[in-house]
């Protein structure tokens, strides 16, 4: 029972509960942010697995920082459509329009927004 | 790679490209269009007139390039295959002149010639076809080249038979290419090979060869309308009736029954079919149907239905003829591939005339067409006759053939069928002659349209004299070198080997 | 020589991305023909390379693994690096004409274009799982962008499923990789088959490639995971509804493949290559049927991508543990398949588009009488739907008569169910277009001819799939190359 | 040289006056035409040199056309027929119809001219099959309602016939290896299964030589056919059956008593029966059908001997085709006489009914007429010491019933001719024709070769001196009908 596979063990706890809310939470924001947890699960069982071997290894290390800046960029896109749809549409869920009626449209001062 | 092995190339390319101008040209150019559409005929009909000539000096002609590994795709000009090629060369041109006469001015032409012409490209390249798996890609492409001219005209009813013309011919090919896909696993890419290439073959395949025969043929009788798999026949009649000429005469119908020959004769070689006992089978279905379509023909009351039964009946002649499995009665068959063609082609080319020109669908409203319309009412006469089996016509030398060689082989139930059938054409087949020379004109023709002296416009005419003609001369000079029967014993000196 | 070219194909997309970044959309426009002009060269060069030369391994700037990054160059790679090249180009140019410049959200469609292709480009060729997933990351968030671009909002929300969607893929992936990485200390495909040609299989490594592949298959839409795909696919403009078709899920598809064509003898089990594969049988069926039930033109595409991605998964039973010819034939006919299905699909939506544009509606039955006006589109799809029918000569026919072979070789003739019966559910719902085609009952006058230009496009890609099937031989030869040198499989 | 050019002009000269339908103002043209068209057969019958085939090596199956001496005897009847009835013709018909009428006129000549000369099966058949259909057209010509049924009666017949046919000379053909007409006989005498095969030629070509049971169509088709045509239907196209059972059965090659005793009665049933049912009759036209039915009952009977005995083959034949020869004649210019109108005044119409009435007492064997020639050849051809098959001792018997039953049907077909004659005047050709047809029966048959002798002396000779045997069934006959008459109570007689 090393400290690393602590940390996997930790990294695959992460992971499950992020998976868990992904799956459950309708809010789009939420949504994300579990998925950031997950994300950061996985980086933590990338680290602590690959630590077993004699001596640290550099390359865990390099591939969670690339797996970092993408998730960073995933996020930012992310956010940006749900903030652009929120907008749109008024909505932070994606539940089905066929459900519920289609909703007022969003703030209006940010449908003229010129930026958008 | 030389010219003569390019021939059949080039005469496949000439409907193709027809085809390919056709569609580019707009929908205005009348006059460019039938010219293209006449040249291209007549120069495919003399490419095939050379290729004819060539096999008869013994020359091959030929191209083969693998396609997907382990399966090549091979044009290959045999005597077999002229006899096809030259059925449907000769009446794609006469079709074409009829076609041109019959739509004039009806909308969607461009688009009806287009696809008439890959039409017959793809009958071409099914007679061309050098082992199954080129004749497949013909087989479908025909699928597809006819679906539009069956809905031409795009009436509800229309696009119904073209729903039930397409559900069965893709079941049918799907069917045959899973024929076709375990004969490949069973043994390789199979060329068509005179004698067949099971002659000696072990016996654990037996069983798998009888049931890919049986896959074989189920998936070619659905487009020779094998009883119970002719339900699209009688359907499709609604297309306009240069369409179901060529669909009954050269295209679809004859497609199906001509692989049927290929599968028996090439594939698996009749003695070997014969030894599976896959031959009486077959022959006792065919001579089902040819009842059965008699019989039905008896009881429709539209003219072209009971055509279309009709060929139901009389295209199972050509597959029984093969399960005579002696040289005289597969001659009958064979030569009955190109009979039948003629015959049913004038049928169709008359019955378009009655419609076109006097607005004629039903039998009962043919009374005193004779009269009005002689030229094409002799033709339909002939034709009839022809399909009774009267001497001297074609289907006469059919019939005796057959006859004789069903009694050489032994099996005289054949006669019976033989006669039995001749006597129910007659019974469809005469009321209507009746109709037409001797009955009295009750009420007005339904939508008549004068073309002043003439009786019906040159192009309508002529197309249905010609093949009349066809017809005669085939069963007056049936013995003459070049005639069909003639060509037929060719093949079968040569490459049935019996 | 190589060097150029390598470099060339990776840089150049990047490069363009950032240059059209900052020009608007008709400058962006006449940069971006000059860099597909490029690219497509590139590909052509690297295509005839390989075809003469064989594959070879090639390390990015000198840098070997695991820290430099790796790249292998096999005729498969190569073969859909010059696949990508094509339909990229086909959508490029097509999006040119068919965009609106003057909706000015559009010029993003030029960046995230490159962004794709770059993405694409380092899947086919990436050899280490991890550059593979920061490749499919790449094609994920540009796909998504370019969904995001229809503009209104059921677009945003049909882009934001996919990304929850594609996320939640590359996790999964990504958590597998890491699993991997643990066990065999290792991130090259290569690597890792090695290893386990030495010790026996770990247990729970299964578990590691169980894992990958459910992320890959919910990035392919595999049927049950297939909900995402049609909405992004059918509300997205026409030349992004081909470029995803074509070529975004055969991104994913195609590590799936490597992963099970090098690991899977070992990791794999039978009943996960039949569980694939039946996934993979119902997608053809369920998606057929809902292509067949959908009234809308480009939901109809859609859906029949995801019965045609299907047949793709047919590739995992046909080459758990048989002989290698039998293996081999599997393989080409899922090459053939994904080409063929490219640019059939690429065609159909590029025509799809035209054919909504020249009748202003979205709905089938609106396409009553089009037949009139002999609408160049219109042979375009008809011809695509022929190829995807897989009925002769298309490439479809012969990726199916392939599939046909193996499954009978191996004696697993209930895919012959999926493979005719499949086929015969496509031809119902392309018919399904056809006849809406052929009504002649309403006679519509008004028909906009879109230009030329829109029209040749789609035509070339249907010809191509349609010339597919004739020109197999060839085409599969020098795919066969990485096989012949060891490399690979 | 000369043969192959009049057999070949035998059939293209009638087929090729088709042309003349092309033009509706030429048909007048084309009825004229009409006695022309048989005239190149009438030549060929008479100077073309037998046993000459002319072989067609394209036609059909491999055709070889040409004569030998029976065939000859039924060209001329036929060809002398078809000409007078021509010109009969062309004064009976009026103007409406006309081209139909021709058309199918020459159609069927050209078949039934083509049957004779034709040796190989094909072309026979062929003809044989053209004959058949283009009759219907001169039946149902009139285009009333019971033309119209006897049209159809005698279509479904006539096909179920040609079937029969199709079938019987298939199977021949291909045991005989041959299509040769002349290698048939021979082929069917020794296969097994001849039964069958000789059993569908006769009912075959019995459905045209009004074989008893077979034969419901002719009373109904013949009479409703213009005149002219009823002529041509019964004189000559009613051999045409009898011909084809002459070259197809295995006559002469080996003797089927089982055949010879079926044939026999069914001869009997026909020459007594047939005479009996047209008693029946008042029209004159059915009447003489029924005594063409009647008449080829006879023949049947020495068909029925030929087939019994090989040995008595030639005799046989040359009685056969005598009766052929005389009947058809005769019979045909009866039938024209029922459409000649009486002329006003006594003298010429006493000479007129006279003339009437020759040909059909000569069809009752009346001396020195070719019906005496013919039944007594047929006597000494069916003299019963000859044959050894059950019913051969009957056969007198039949024979002088026939001809007794033969006077009494004549004798009802003056009655009903008188009562239905009309006075008035006819067109110039009908004359013509008719008295071309009862100079033919009546003078002409005579110089046709194989009448002129029998052993040594000339029939005519001979009819004279057998003149009782002949005589006595006429008069019972007349004694019977006179009976007859005075039981009706004088009301209106045969003749006055």
């Amino acid at each position: 029972m090393t400290p690393f596979l602590l940390y996997a063990l930790a990294g695959a706890a992460l992971c499950s509960i992020g998976l868990f809310g992904f799956i459950l939470i309708s809010h789009l924001l939420r949504k994300l942010l579990a998925f950031n947890l997950m994300g950061s699960g996985v980086f933590l069982v990338m680290v602590g697995l690959a630590q077993h071997r004699s001596g640290p290894d550099p390359v865990p290390q390099a591939l969670v920082l690339t797996g970092i800046v993408v998730a960073i960029a995933a996020t930012a896109l992310a956010v940006v459509l749900i903030r652009r749809y929120y907008h749109l549409s008024g909505k932070t869920s994606l539940e089905d329009p066929a459900q519920n009626p289609p909703p007022a449209p969003g703030p209006r001062q940010a449908r003229e927004a010129p930026h958008e | 790679m030389t010219a003569t092995a390019l021939l059949p190339v080039f005469a496949l390319m000439t409907s193709l490209t027809a085809a390919v101008i056709i569609f580019a040209l707009p929908e205005q150019k009348h006059r460019l269009r039938t010219f293209v559409n006449l040249t291209a005929a007549i120069l495919k009909l003399l490419l095939v007139g050379l290729m004819i000539r060539g096999v008869f000096q013994g020359k091959a002609y030929g191209i083969a390039f693998p396609m997907i590994p382990g399966v090549e795709f091979v044009l290959r000009a045999d005597a077999l295959a002229m006899l096809f090629a030259g059925l449907s060369a000769a009446l794609w041109l006469l079709t074409t002149v009829y076609s041109v006469g019959y739509l004039e001015n009806s909308p969607n032409r461009s688009r009806f010639f287009g696809f008439f012409s890959l039409c017959v490209a793809s009958t071409l390249g099914i007679a061309l076809a050098g082992n199954l798996f080129t004749f497949f890609l013909f087989y479908e492409m025909l699928t597809l080249s006819t679906y539009p001219l069956v809905v031409h005209r795009g009436t509800e009813q229309a696009l119904r038979a073209g729903r039930t013309y397409i559900i069965y011919t893709l079941a049918g090919g799907a069917v045959l290419l899973f024929g076709i896909a375990s004969l490949h696993v069973l043994s390789g890419d199979l060329p068509f090979r005179p004698g067949g290439h099971f002659a000696d073959m072990a016996p654990d395949l037996q069983m798998p060869l009888t049931i890919v025969f049986v896959v074989l043929i189920a998936g070619l009788g659905v487009k020779a309308a094998i009883v119970p798999l002719h339900g699209w026949l009688p359907v499709a009649m609604v297309a306009p009736a240069p369409v179901s000429a060529l669909l009954h005469a050269v295209a679809v119908v004859k497609a199906g029954a001509f692989g049927i020959v290929r599968v028996v004769f090439e594939i698996y070689g009749l003695e070997t079919a014969g030894a599976l006992g896959l031959l009486s089978g077959l022959a006792a279905i065919a001579a089902f149907t040819i009842l059965y379509g008699s019989v039905m023909a008896l009881y429709q009351s539209d003219l072209k239905r009971r055509l279309a039964f009709s060929t139901v009946s009389q295209v199972s002649y050509i597959i029984l003829g093969l399960c005579l499995a002696g040289p005289v009665g597969v001659a009958g068959g064979l030569v009955h591939l190109v009979h039948q063609g003629v015959m049913k082609i004038t049928l169709f080319f008359c019955a378009g005339n009655y419609a076109e020109t006097l607005g004629l669908h039903r039998i009962d409203e043919l009374d005193g067409a004779g009269r009005r319309m002689p030229g094409t009412s002799v033709a339909f006469t002939l034709a009839a006759f022809g399909m009774i089996g009267t001497p001297p016509l074609a289907g006469f030398i059919t019939k005796w053939t057959m006859g004789t060689g069903a009694l050489a082989a032994g099996m005289d139930w054949v006669i019976a069928v033989l006669v039995v059938s001749s006597l129910l054409n007659a019974a469809y087949f005469l009321p209507v002659l009746r109709r037409i020379w001797f009955g009295e004109q009750k009420d007005p023709w339904r939508e008549e349209r004068q073309w002043g002296r003439s009786e019906t416009s040159a192009w309508l005419l002529w197309p249905p004299l010609v093949t009349a003609g066809f017809l005669l001369l085939a069963g007056l000079l049936a013995s003459a070198p070049f005639s069909p029967l003639g060509w037929v014993e060719l093949i079968i000196t040569r490459e049935v080997n019996l | 020589m190589t060097l150029w070219l390598m470099a060339g194909l990776l840089f150049t997309p990047l490069a363009w991305a950032v240059l059209t970044l900052l020009t608007g959309f008709r400058r962006g426009r006449a940069i971006t023909w000059l860099g597909i002009v490029i690219q497509v060269l590139v590909s052509l060069a690297l295509w005839a390379v390989v075809a003469a030369e064989g594959g070879f391994q090639y390390p990015l700037g000198g840098w070997q693994a695991p820290l430099g990054i790796e790249l292998r160059m096999d005729g498969l790679a190569v073969t859909f690096v010059l696949l990508t090249a094509l339909v990229a180009a086909a959508s490029g140019l097509h999006a040119g004409f068919y965009l609106d410049p003057d909706k000015d959200w559009h010029r993003y469609f030029w960046p995230l274009f490159w962004f794709l292709w770059a993405g694409l480009n380092v899947v086919w060729l990436g050899n280490d799982l991890f550059n593979l997933y920061v490749g499919l990351e790449l094609i994920s968030l540009a796909a998504v962008g370019l969904v995001a671009l229809g503009g209104q909002s059921e677009a945003l929300r049909a882009a934001i499923r996919y990304l929850m969607a594609a996320l939640l893929g590359s996790l999964a992936y990504l958590l597998g990789v890491a699993l991997f990485y643990g066990q065999f200390g290792s991130l090259s495909l290569s690597g890792i088959a090695s290893a386990l040609n030495q010790d026996i299989a770990v247990e729970g490594s299964g578990f590691a490639l169980i894992l990958m592949f459910f992320g890959l298959a919910l990035k392919t839409a595999l049927f049950p995971m297939h909900r995402w795909l049609p909405p992004a696919h059918g509300i997205a403009r026409s030349p992004v509804s081909a470029l995803l078709s074509a070529l975004v899920v055969k991104g994913s598809f195609y590590i799936a493949a490597r992963l099970w064509l090098e690991l899977g003898a070992t990791l794999g089990s039978l009943a996960l290559a039949q569980l694939l594969g039946v996934l993979g049988g119902m997608a053809v069926f369920w998606g057929g049927w809902q292509a067949f039930r959908h009234s809308k033109l480009k939901q109809v595409v859609a859906y029949s991508s995801v019965a045609q991605i299907g047949y793709l998964f047919l590739l995992f039973p046909l080459t758990w543990n048989t002989t290698e010819a039998v293996i081999i034939q599997a393989q080409q006919a899922m090459t053939l398949q994904v080409i063929s299905h490219a640019l059939a699909k690429a065609a159909m939506f590029l025509s799809a588009g035209n054919l909504i544009l020249s009748v202003g509606s979205n709905r089938l039955n609106a396409l009553a009488g089009v037949s009139h006006f002999l609408p160049f589109s219109l042979f375009s799809f008809g011809l695509a739907g022929v190829s995807l029918m897989g009925l002769p000569p298309t490439g479809g026919f012969a990726a199916k008569w392939l599939f046909l072979q193996a499954s009978l070789a191996t004696g697993q003739w209930w895919w012959l169910v999926v493979l005719l019966g499949g086929g015969l559910l496509s031809a119902a719902y392309v018919f399904r277009v056809y006849r809406a085609s052929f009504v002649e009952d309403s006679d519509i006058d008004h028909f906009f001819h879109p230009s030329r230009r829109l029209e040749i496009i789609p035509m070339i890609l249907a010809l191509l799939s349609l010339g597919l099937g004739l020109m197999a031989e060839p085409v599969l030869s020098v795919m066969a190359l990485a096989f012949a040198n060891g490399e690979g499989t | 040289m000369i043969t192959a050019s009049l057999l070949l002009m035998t059939v293209v000269l009638p087929l090729g006056s088709l042309l003349l339908a092309f033009r509706q103002r030429w048909q007048k043209v084309y009825l004229y035409s009409l006695p022309l068209l048989p005239v190149p057969a009438l030549l060929a019958g008479l100077n073309a040199e037998l046993q000459n085939w002319l072989e067609l090596p394209w036609l059909l199956l491999d055709g070889t056309w040409g004569l030998d001496d029976l065939r000859q005897s039924f060209l001329l009847l036929t060809s002398a027929l078809w000409a007078t009835a021509g010109i009969y013709a062309i004064g009976y018909l009026n103007t409406r119809k006309l081209r139909a009428f021709c058309v199918f006129w020459a159609l069927t000549l050209t078949g039934n001219l083509g049957l004779i000369i034709s040796v190989d099966l094909a072309s026979f058949y062929s003809f044989f099959a053209l004959m058949t259909f283009a009759a219907y057209g001169l039946v149902v010509h009139e285009g009333t309602a019971e033309a119209n049924r006897a049209g159809r009666v005698y279509l479904t017949i006539a096909v179920a016939g040609e079937m029969a046919l199709l079938t019987g000379l298939l199977m021949a053909a291909q045991h005989a290896d041959s299509i040769l007409l002349t290698e048939l006989p021979g082929a069917i005498a020794n296969y097994d299964r001849s039964w069958l095969i000789i059993g569908l030629l006769v009912s075959g070509f019995g459905v045209k030589a009004g074989l008893p049971f077979l034969h419901f169509w002719l009373p109904l088709a013949h009479p409703v056919a213009p005149t002219p045509a009823s002529a041509v239907l019964s004189g000559a196209m009613i051999k045409a059956g009898l011909l084809g059972w002459l070259v197809t059965l295995p006559i002469g090659e080996l003797s089927l008593p089982g055949w010879g005793n079926t044939l026999v009665v069914l001869g009997a049933t026909g020459a007594i029966g047939g005479a009996m049912l047209g008693m029946m009759h008042i029209r004159p036209k059915t009447i003489l059908a029924y005594s063409s039915i009647s008449q080829m009952g006879l023949i049947t009977l020495m068909v029925g001997a030929a087939m019994a005995n090989a040995a008595q083959t030639a005799t046989l034949l040359t009685a056969i085709t005598l009766y052929a020869l005389h009947h058809g004649l005769a019979k045909g210019c009866l039938f024209l006489s029922t459409a000649i109108k009486m002329p006003a005044e006594r003298r010429s119409r006493r000479l007129v009914w006279l003339l009437i009435g020759v040909p059909g007492l000569s069809l009752a064997g009346l001396p020195l007429t070719s019906g005496a020639a013919a039944k007594l050849a047929m006597k000494d051809a069916l003299k019963p010491e000859q044959y050894d098959f059950t019913l051969a001792e009957h056969l007198p018997l039949i024979m002088s019933a026939g001809a007794v039953a033969t006077m009494l049907l004549i004798w009802r077909f003056f009655w009903a001719l008188h009562q239905s004659v009309r006075t008035g005047p006819n067109h110039r050709c009908t004359w013509l024709g008719w008295l071309f047809a009862t100079g033919c029966s009546l003078v002409a048959v005579w110089f046709l070769p194989g009448v002129w002798t029998h052993s040594g002396q000339p029939w005519f000779v001979l009819t004279a001196s057998e003149g009782w045997s002949l005589i006595w069934p006429i008069l019972i006959a007349t004694a019977m009908s006179i009976g007859w008459w005075i039981a009706r109570g004088r009301k209106g007689s045969g003749v006055d």
